[in-house]
C-alpha cells in the first residue's frame, strides 16, 4: 500500500510542479491566482496523503486548516486584484 | 491486497490521472478562461476521488469512535473543498470578467495579452 | 524512511525552485502570491518530517497571515520592483557562496539525517520526556529526581540504567540502548519501582497516567519546560502589535466615516462567507482547546480566529468589522492575553511555587494544577495572537490620508 | 504574599513585562511616564537587592529554576558577579533615562501615543534585562528578539523629527534580524552537537565528551555566533546600523540605546565566548584574539577619524560609541584579567558617560531644535549645566585622570602590556584618546569660545527634570573615577570568574 | 561521526534556502523583496532545526490515547524539542515581518520610493543639506558653501529623482 501512496504522492508533486510553472509564468494576474488556488487544493490532498503514509491519519485537522487558509488567501489576493485595497 | 485496498488504489489512480490532466491543461490551454475550465473542474473531482479513496483504507475498526472520527473528518474536508473551491473559482472568474479580460477565440487571439 | 526521503527530496526541490522564483520575479504581487505557495509547500515538508505543530503554524501564518499582510502593504506601494541593471549582484553572490560553504563545512561532522544516535536525541530530551512521565503524576505532582538518577545514563530494554561508557570506540552499549533501538521518545516510567511496560520485548506504550493529561508532547514542552520562552514569544507578538499601532495608526476624529470597499456584490461569496465564519471561529476555539491532545494550540488557534475575522473584514468591509470588534476592544484584548499568561505565572508565585510552576495552583492535586495552568496559558496565547494579528491587518489595510 | 528575596531574579524580568503591558491602559498626559518611572525604579531597587544577594551567597551565584523544572531541562536564571553588575547598569541607566524622557518625549513623540511609547520602552528594558539574567541559550534568542523589535519601533519614533529615522530603523531591522538568525543558527549547531540548551551544561558537554570541541560543527557555530554577536554589539566592520539609528532616534531613545543595548550585546558575547566555549577554545584554539583585536583597533581609529568630520553632534557621538565599543572588545579579546576587567569597567563607564552626553544633546535639541555644531555655539554661557555635563562626559571619553574613563583605559593598557607582542594595542588606545580629545575640543570651542549665532533663538537652561538624571550619570562617572575601589573589586572578580570558568 | 553525503544532504538544502534568502536581502534594492527574502532566510534555519528532530522510522511526537485501537503507535517518536523552539521562532519571524512592513509603508509615505538605492540617494542629499547648514556658520562660510555647487546640484537632483519615481500598476 505504501507504494500506492508513494506513486500518488509523486503524481501530486508532478502536478504541483506544473502548476508552479503557471503560477510563476503568469501571464495575467488571474492566471496566477488560479494556479495558486489550485496549488492550495493539491497541498490539501497531499497533506491528507502524508498522514496515511506516516500511518497516522488522525492529523487530518491539518487539511482543514489548509482549506481555510487557501480560501482566505485567495479571497484576499482576489480582492486586492479587483478593488486595489483590502478593507 | 484486501478488497478495501484495491478499491482505494482504483480511486487514487483515477485521482492521479485527473490531477495530472488538470495540471497539464492549466499549462497547455490558450487563455485564462480555458485554463479555468480545466483547473476548476479537475480540482473538485480529483480531491473527491482521492479523499473518498482514502476513506476505505483508514485504519481502525469501524465500530470504534477513533476510526469514524477520521472518516468523518475526511468527508468534512471534502465538504469544505466542495464549498470553498468553486466559490473561489467563481469569484476569480467574475473578477477577471469584470476587469475586462476577453476570452480567446481562434479568430480573435487577443484574449491572451503578451 | 525511504518514502520520507523521496518525498522530502522532491518537495525540497520544489521549495527551492519557488524560493528562487520569489526572489527573481519582478512583480511584487506575484512574489507575495508565491510566498503563500512557498509556505504551504514548506508546511508539507514539515508534515513529512512529522512536525505537525510547526506545519500547522507555518500554514496558518506563512500561507495565510503573512501573505495577507504583504498584500495589505502592497496596497500602498508600486507593484513592481525597478528593473535592475545587472542580473547578478556579484558581491552578494560571493558572500552567500562563502557563508554557504562555511555552513556546509559545519554539517560534515554532524550526525546523519534521522540518526537516532544524535546527541540531541539521547542527551537531555529523553530525560525531559521521561520526567514528564515519571516524575509527575496526577495526584503527586512534580517529583524530585529519584535517588541515583543519573542524567548522563541511558536506559536498556529491561529498564536498567547504565552509564554511557567513556571510551568513544566502545559501541557495544548501543546494542542494548533503547535510544538506539527504538528512538528516544518511547515514553516510559523511569522512577525506580515503576517498571516500564513492555510486552514481547518491543511493545512499549505509555502508562495510563503519564503526565496526567497532555498527550501532545510539543504542547507539554511548550507550556511546561519552555513555558517561559512561550511567554516571551507571546510578548514578541504583542510588541509587534503595539509597534504597528505606534507607527501606522492615524489620529481618528469622532464621527469620521471609514471608507471601505466591501465585496458584498459577489452574492455567492457573501453567502458562503456568512455561512462559514461561525464554523471558522468554532474551529479556532477547537484548535486552541484541542492543542493538548493533538496538533494545535494557542498560537495556531489564535491565527485561525484572526483568519475568520479577516475574512469577515475582506468580504463585508472593515467598518463592519469595527462594529463587531471596535479597535478599542482589540487594543485592550491584545494585552489581556499576555496578562493571562504572565498572571498565571505570577499566581503560581502567590500560591507558594516558583514562577510558572503550575502545579502550585492546585495543592491537593498538582497534576490538575498543571493541566489548569497549561489550559489558561493556551487561552492567553490564543487571545493575544488573534487580536494582534487582527490589529496588524487593520493597521496595514487602513487607507492612508494623502 | 510571596517571598520576594527568593524570587528576585524572575521579578526583575516579569515586573517590567506585566507593567509594560499595563502601561497601555494608563491613558494620556504624564501618567504613562509616571508609571514607567515607577516600574523602572522598582526594577533598579530589585537589581540592587540582587547584587547584594549575589555577593552575600557563598558560591557567588544565585540560580533560579523557572517553573521549578530542573535546570538541565527547563530554563534557568543564573546570576553571578558579572551579570548582576550589568543588570544594575541597565536598570539604573534605564531608570534615569526614563525620568529624563518626560520632556524629551513630550517634544518628539505625538501625544496620542505616549502610552504605547512607554509600553514599548519598558518592554525594551525587559528584553535587555532578560538577556542579561538568563542561563539558557534559546531564551537569549527570544529575549534578544523582544529587545530588538522594541528598539526598532523606538528608533522609528524619531520619524516626526527626521525621516531618516525610518530608514535607520529598517536597516537596523534587517541587519539585526540577520544577526539574530546567525545567533539562532549557532545555537542550533551547538544544540545539535551537545544536545542541550543550558549554557553551563553546554560548556560541560563541550569539554567532557571527547572529540566534540574539535569537530567542524563547533567551529562553524563559533564563527557564526561571533558574526551574529558582532552585528548585535556593533563591532567595527559590522556597525553600519548604529550611527544612523543613534542619530535619528528620539533623544531619550539614543541615550537609552547607547547606554544599554550594545552593552548587553557585549555581555552576550562574554557569555558565549567565555561561559559556553571557554577561554581555552575561544582564545587559544581559535584566532579570536587577533581577529577581534584587529577589528577593535581598526574601529577605534577609523570611527575616531569619522567622528571628527561630523557636524551633527549626535552622529559624532554615535561614531564615538562604535570606537568606545572597540575598547571594550579590545579588552576582552586580550583574555587576561586586566583586559577583561577593563572591558567590564568600560561597560559601566561608557554607559554613564555616553548616556549623560546623549542626554545633554537631548537637552540642546529640546531648546534649539537641532544638534549640529552650529547650534551649540555660545551655549556654554546660555546652558551652562548642560554643556558642562557634556564636557565632563567628553573628558571621560578621552580618559582624563579623575574620570571613570581613565580607570578603564588604565586597565586596558595594563592588559595590552600583559600579553606578549600586544603592546602596539596600547598605542592604539592612546591614539584613540587623542582623537577623542580632538572631537570633544571642537564642541568645547564652539560652546565656550564662539559667539552665538545671530539668528539663534534666545534660550535658557534645560528643564530640571532633564538636568537631574544627566548630572547623576555624569556625577557617577566622575565619582567612579575618583573612588574606584568598589567597581574595581566587582570587575576584577567578574573577570576572574569569566577566565577561571574554563 | 562519519560523514556520508547521503546522510547529510538534507542539511545542504537548508543551506541553499538560507543562501537564496541572504542573496535576496543583500542584492535586491526593493525593500519588500528584502523583507520577503529575510523570511526565506529564516525559514532555512527553521528547516535545519526541524531536520534535527527527525529519527529514522519515527512518528509525530503526539501520543495516541486510544489503548487498543489500530491507530495506537508505539514509537519511536521524533524529538519534540526543536519543534517547540521553531514554533517560537516562527512567531518571532512573523512579528519582524509585520514591523518591517509598517516601516516600509512609512518610508513610502515620506520618501516616495521603496528602492534602497534611491532612498540612499535621498538620504545622502539630506545629509549634505544638513552638512551645509552646519558648515555655513556665517557669511564667509556661506560663500564657501556656494562655491561647492556640485554638492548642491547633486543634492537637489537626488531629491528630485527620488520624489518623481512613478509607481507602476498591474
Amino acid at each position: 500500500m505504501q507504494l500506492v501512496y508513494l506513486i500518488t504522492a509523486v503524481a501530486l508533486l508532478v502536478g504541483l510542479f506544473i502548476l508552479g510553472i503557471r503560477a510563476i509564468a503568469g501571464p495575467t494576474v488571474w492566471d496566477r491566482i488560479l494556479a495558486t488556488n489550485a496549488i492550495g487544493t493539491k497541498t490539501i490532498l497531499f497533506v491528507t496523503l502524508l498522514g496515511y503514509i506516516a500511518g497516522r491519519p488522525e492529523f487530518i485537522d491539518m487539511a482543514i486548516i489548509y482549506a481555510l487558509v487557501t480560501f482566505i488567501t485567495t479571497i484576499a489576493i482576489l480582492k486586492f486584484a479587483e478593488k486595489g485595497r483590502l478593507d | 491486497m484486501a478488497w478495501n485496498e484495491i478499491v482505494c488504489t482504483i480511486f487514487l489512480a483515477l485521482g492521479c490521472v485527473v490531477t495530472l490532466t488538470g495540471s497539464v491543461g492549466l499549462v497547455r490551454m490558450p487563455d485564462f478562461y480555458a485554463r479555468l475550465h480545466t483547473a476548476g473542474k479537475t480540482d473538485s473531482l480529483a480531491q473527491l476521488l482521492i479523499l473518498f479513496g482514502l476513506v476505505f483504507v483508514t485504519p481502525g475498526p469501524v465500530d470504534e469512535i477513533g476510526g469514524w472520527l477520521i472518516r468523518v473528518k475526511l468527508l468534512m474536508v471534502g465538504m469544505i473543498l466542495i464549498i470553498a473551491a468553486p466559490t473561489a473559482t467563481h469569484a476569480i472568474t467574475k473578477a477577471a470578467h469584470l476587469s475586462g479580460l476577453k476570452p480567446w477565440t481562434k479568430t480573435d487571439p487577443g484574449g491572451e495579452p503578451k | 524512511m525511504t518514502t520520507i526521503v523521496i518525498i522530502d527530496t522532491l518537495l525540497l526541490l520544489l521549495v527551492t525552485a519557488t524560493a528562487i522564483a520569489i526572489i527573481e520575479v519582478r512583480s511584487l504581487y506575484a512574489s507575495a502570491m508565491l510566498t503563500s505557495v512557498y509556505s504551504l509547500l514548506m508546511a508539507l515538508v514539515w508534515v513529512n518530517m512529522h512536525s505537525m505543530d510547526v506545519a500547522f503554524t507555518e500554514a496558518a501564518v506563512g500561507g495565510g497571515i503573512s501573505t495577507i499582510l504583504l498584500i495589505g502593504t502592497l496596497v500602498h506601494l508600486p507593484r513592481e520592483e525597478k528593473k535592475l541593471k545587472k542580473r547578478l549582484h556579484a558581491p552578494a553572490a560571493i558572500t552567500c557562496a562563502l557563508a554557504g560553504a562555511a555552513l556546509i563545512y559545519g554539517t560534515l561532522d554532524m550526525p546523519n539525517f534521522g540518526d537516532p544516535m544524535a546527541p540531541i536525541h539521547h542527551y537531555r530530551v529523553p530525560e525531559m520526556m521521561s520526567q514528564t512521565v515519571g516524575f509527575i503524576n496526577q495526584t503527586k505532582g512534580k517529583q524530585p529526581a529519584p535517588e541515583g538518577f543519573d542524567p548522563y545514563a541511558y536506559r536498556t530494554f529491561n529498564g536498567a540504567v547504565q552509564g554511557i561508557p567513556k571510551d568513544p570506540t566502545d559501541t557495544a552499549w548501543r546494542e542494548t540502548s533503547i535510544i538506539a533501538q527504538r528512538g528516544i521518545m518511547v515514553p516510559q516510567v523511569l522512577t525506580p519501582g515503576h517498571e516500564p511496560h513492555h510486552e514481547a520485548g518491543h511493545h512499549l506504550h505509555p502508562p495510563d497516567d503519564f503526565n496526567g493529561h497532555i498527550p501532545n508532547s510539543v504542547t507539554s514542552l511548550l507550556a511546561g519546560y519552555r513555558g517561559y520562552d512561550t511567554m516571551f514569544e507571546t510578548t514578541v507578538i504583542f510588541t509587534a502589535g503595539v509597534s504597528l499601532i505606534m507607527l501606522l495608526r492615524r489620529p481618528r476624529r469622532e464621527g469620521e466615516a471609514q471608507k471601505s470597499a466591501p465585496m458584498t456584490d459577489q452574492v455567492i461569496l457573501r453567502v458562503v462567507t456568512k455561512m462559514s465564519i461561525p464554523f471558522i471561529l468554532l474551529f479556532g476555539l477547537y484548535v486552541i482547546t484541542h492543542g493538548e491532545l493533538g496538533p494545535g494550540g494557542g498560537f495556531q488557534g489564535g491565527v485561525v480566529l484572526a483568519c475568520g475575522f479577516i475574512l469577515f473584514a475582506l468580504v463585508f468591509g472593515r467598518p463592519a468589522l469595527y462594529r463587531v470588534l471596535p479597535p478599542r476592544v482589540t487594543d485592550v484584548l491584545t494585552g489581556v492575553g499576555v496578562l493571562i499568561y504572565s498572571g498565571t505565572g505570577a499566581a503560581c508565585l502567590f500560591f507558594g511555587g516558583k514562577f510558572l510552576d503550575y502545579s502550585a495552583l492546585n495543592a491537593a492535586s498538582p497534576g490538575e494544577g498543571e493541566a489548569l495552568g497549561m489550559t489558561l496559558v493556551e487561552y492567553g496565547v490564543g487571545i493575544t495572537v488573534s487580536m494582534v494579528m487582527l490589529t496588524i491587518f487593520n493597521q496595514l489595510a487602513e487607507e492612508q490620508s494623502k | 504574599m510571596f517571598d520576594v528575596q527568593a524570587n528576585l531574579p524572575v521579578l526583575i524580568v516579569t515586573i517590567p513585562l506585566i507593567g509594560g503591558i499595563l502601561t497601555i491602559l494608563t491613558g494620556r498626559g504624564w501618567k504613562p511616564w509616571a508609571w514607567a518611572t515607577l516600574l523602572t525604579g522598582t526594577i533598579f531597587y530589585l537589581t540592587l537587592r540582587l547584587i547584594v544577594a549575589v555577593w552575600a551567597s557563598k558560591t557567588g551565584i544565585v540560580s533560579y529554576e523557572l517553573g521549578n523544572w530542573p535546570r538541565q531541562w527547563g530554563i534557568e536564571y543564573r546570576v553571578d558577579a558579572l551579570n548582576s553588575f550589568i543588570l544594575c547598569i541597565v536598570a539604573g541607566v534605564g531608570f534615569l533615562t526614563t525620568i529624563y524622557a518626560k520632556c524629551s518625549v513630550e517634544k518628539e513623540v505625538p501625544a496620542d501615543r505616549h502610552n504605547f511609547f512607554y509600553a514599548v520602552w519598558v518592554l525594551a528594558l525587559c528584553g535587555l534585562l532578560g538577556i542579561t539574567i538568563t542561563g539558557d541559550a534559546f531564551n537569549v534568542y527570544v529575549l534578544l528578539e523582544i529587545s530588538s523589535l522594541t528598539v526598532y519601533a523606538l528608533v522609528a519614533m524619531g520619524k516626526d523629527t527626521h525621516r531618516g529615522a525610518l530608514t535607520a530603523s529598517l536597516r537596523y531591522l534587517i541587519l539585526g534580524s540577520v544577526g539574530a538568525s546567525f545567533i539562532l543558527l549557532g545555537i542550533g549547531y551547538l544544540m545539535m552537537i551537545t544536545g542541550t540548551l543550558n549554557m553551563q551544561d553546554m560548556h560541560d558537554r563541550l569539554h567532557s565528551v571527547p572529540g566534540i570541541l574539535q569537530s567542524k560543527t563547533v567551529l562553524v557555530a563559533f564563527a557564526f555566533l561571533v558574526v551574529g554577536l558582532g552585528i548585535k554589539m556593533a563591532m567595527f566592520p559590522l556597525h553600519m546600523w548604529l550611527p544612523r539609528a543613534y542619530t535619528y532616534a528620539p533623544s531619550a531613545v539614543s541615550a537609552l540605546l547607547s547606554a544599554t543595548a550594545t552593552k548587553v550585546g557585549v555581555y552576550m558575547t562574554f557569555r558565549f565566548l567565555f561561559t559556553i566555549f571557554g577561554v581555552g577554545f575561544s582564545f587559544m584554539t581559535m584566532p579570536t584574539t587577533w581577529v577581534l583585536a584587529l577589528c577593535a583597533s581598526a574601529g577605534i581609529i577609523v570611527t575616531g577619524v569619522t567622528a571628527l568630520r561630523q557636524t551633527n553632534l549626535k552622529r559624532m557621538l554615535a561614531y564615538s560609541s562604535v570606537g568606545q565599543l572597540g575598547y571594550i572588545i579590545l579588552g576582552f579579546s586580550l583574555a587576561n584579567v586586566n583586559g577583561v576587567a577593563g572591558s567590564v569597567a568600560h561597560i559601566l563607564n561608557h554607559a554613564l558617560m555616553k548616556g549623560g552626553m546623549f542626554m545633554a544633546l537631548g537637552a540642546v535639541f529640546y531648546r534649539m531644535n537641532r544638534v549640529d555644531l552650529r547650534s551649540v555655539r555660545g551655549l556654554g554661557r546660555r546652558m551652562p549645566f548642560t554643556m558642562a555635563a557634556f564636557v565632563l562626559g567628553g573628558l571621560g571619553l578621552v580618559g582624563f585622570p579623575l574620570t571613570a574613563g581613565f580607570i578603564s583605559k588604565w586597565y586596558l593598557v595594563q592588559g595590552c602590556l600583559d600579553r606578549p607582542h600586544m603592546w602596539p594595542l596600547a598605542g592604539v588606545v592612546l591614539v584613540g584618546s587623542l582623537l577623542a580629545v580632538v572631537y570633544t575640543w571642537r564642541v568645547v570651542e564652539a560652546a565656550y569660545f564662539q559667539e552665538p549665532d545671530p539668528g539663534a533663538p534666545p534660550v535658557t537652561e534645560a528643564p530640571t527634570l532633564m538636568l537631574v538624571p544627566m548630572w547623576i550619570l555624569i556625577g557617577a562617572s566622575v565619582y567612579f573615577g575618583i573612588d574606584a575601589t568598589g567597581t574595581s573589586k566587582i570587575t576584577v572578580t567578574a573577570a576572574k570568574a569569566l577566565l577561571g570558568g574554563s | 561521526m562519519t560523514a556520508s553525503v547521503l546522510g547529510i544532504y538534507n542539511y545542504w538544502i537548508y543551506v541553499l534556502l538560507m543562501m537564496i534568502g541572504l542573496y535576496g536581502v543583500i542584492a535586491k534594492p526593493n525593500l519588500i523583496k528584502q523583507a520577503i527574502a529575510l523570511g526565506l532566510f529564516q525559514t532555512g534555519i527553521f528547516l535545519y532545526y526541524i531536520s534535527m528532530a527527525v529519527i529514522d522510522g519515527g512518528t509525530a511526537p503526539v501520543w495516541t490515547t486510544i489503548q487498543d485501537g489500530a491507530q495506537k503507535f508505539e514509537g519511536p517518536y521524533d524529538n519534540p524539542l526543536p519543534h517547540v523552539l521553531i514554533l517560537t521562532a516562527i512567531v518571532v519571524s512573523v512579528s519582524v515581518l509585520a514591523v518591517a512592513l509598517a516601516l516600509i509603508i512609512n518610508i513610502k509615505r515620506r520618501y516616495g520610493t521603496i528602492e534602497a538605492d534611491e532612498i540612499d540617494e535621498i538620504d545622502q542629499a539630506d545629509r549634505l543639506a544638513e552638512y551645509a547648514a552646519g558648515q555655513a556658520f556665517d557669511a564667509a562660510d556661506e560663500a564657501e558653501a556656494e562655491a561647492q555647487p556640485a554638492i548642491r546640484a547633486a543634492a537637489a537632483a537626488a531629491a528630485h529623482a527620488g520624489h518623481a519615481h512613478p509607481g507602476s500598476h498591474v
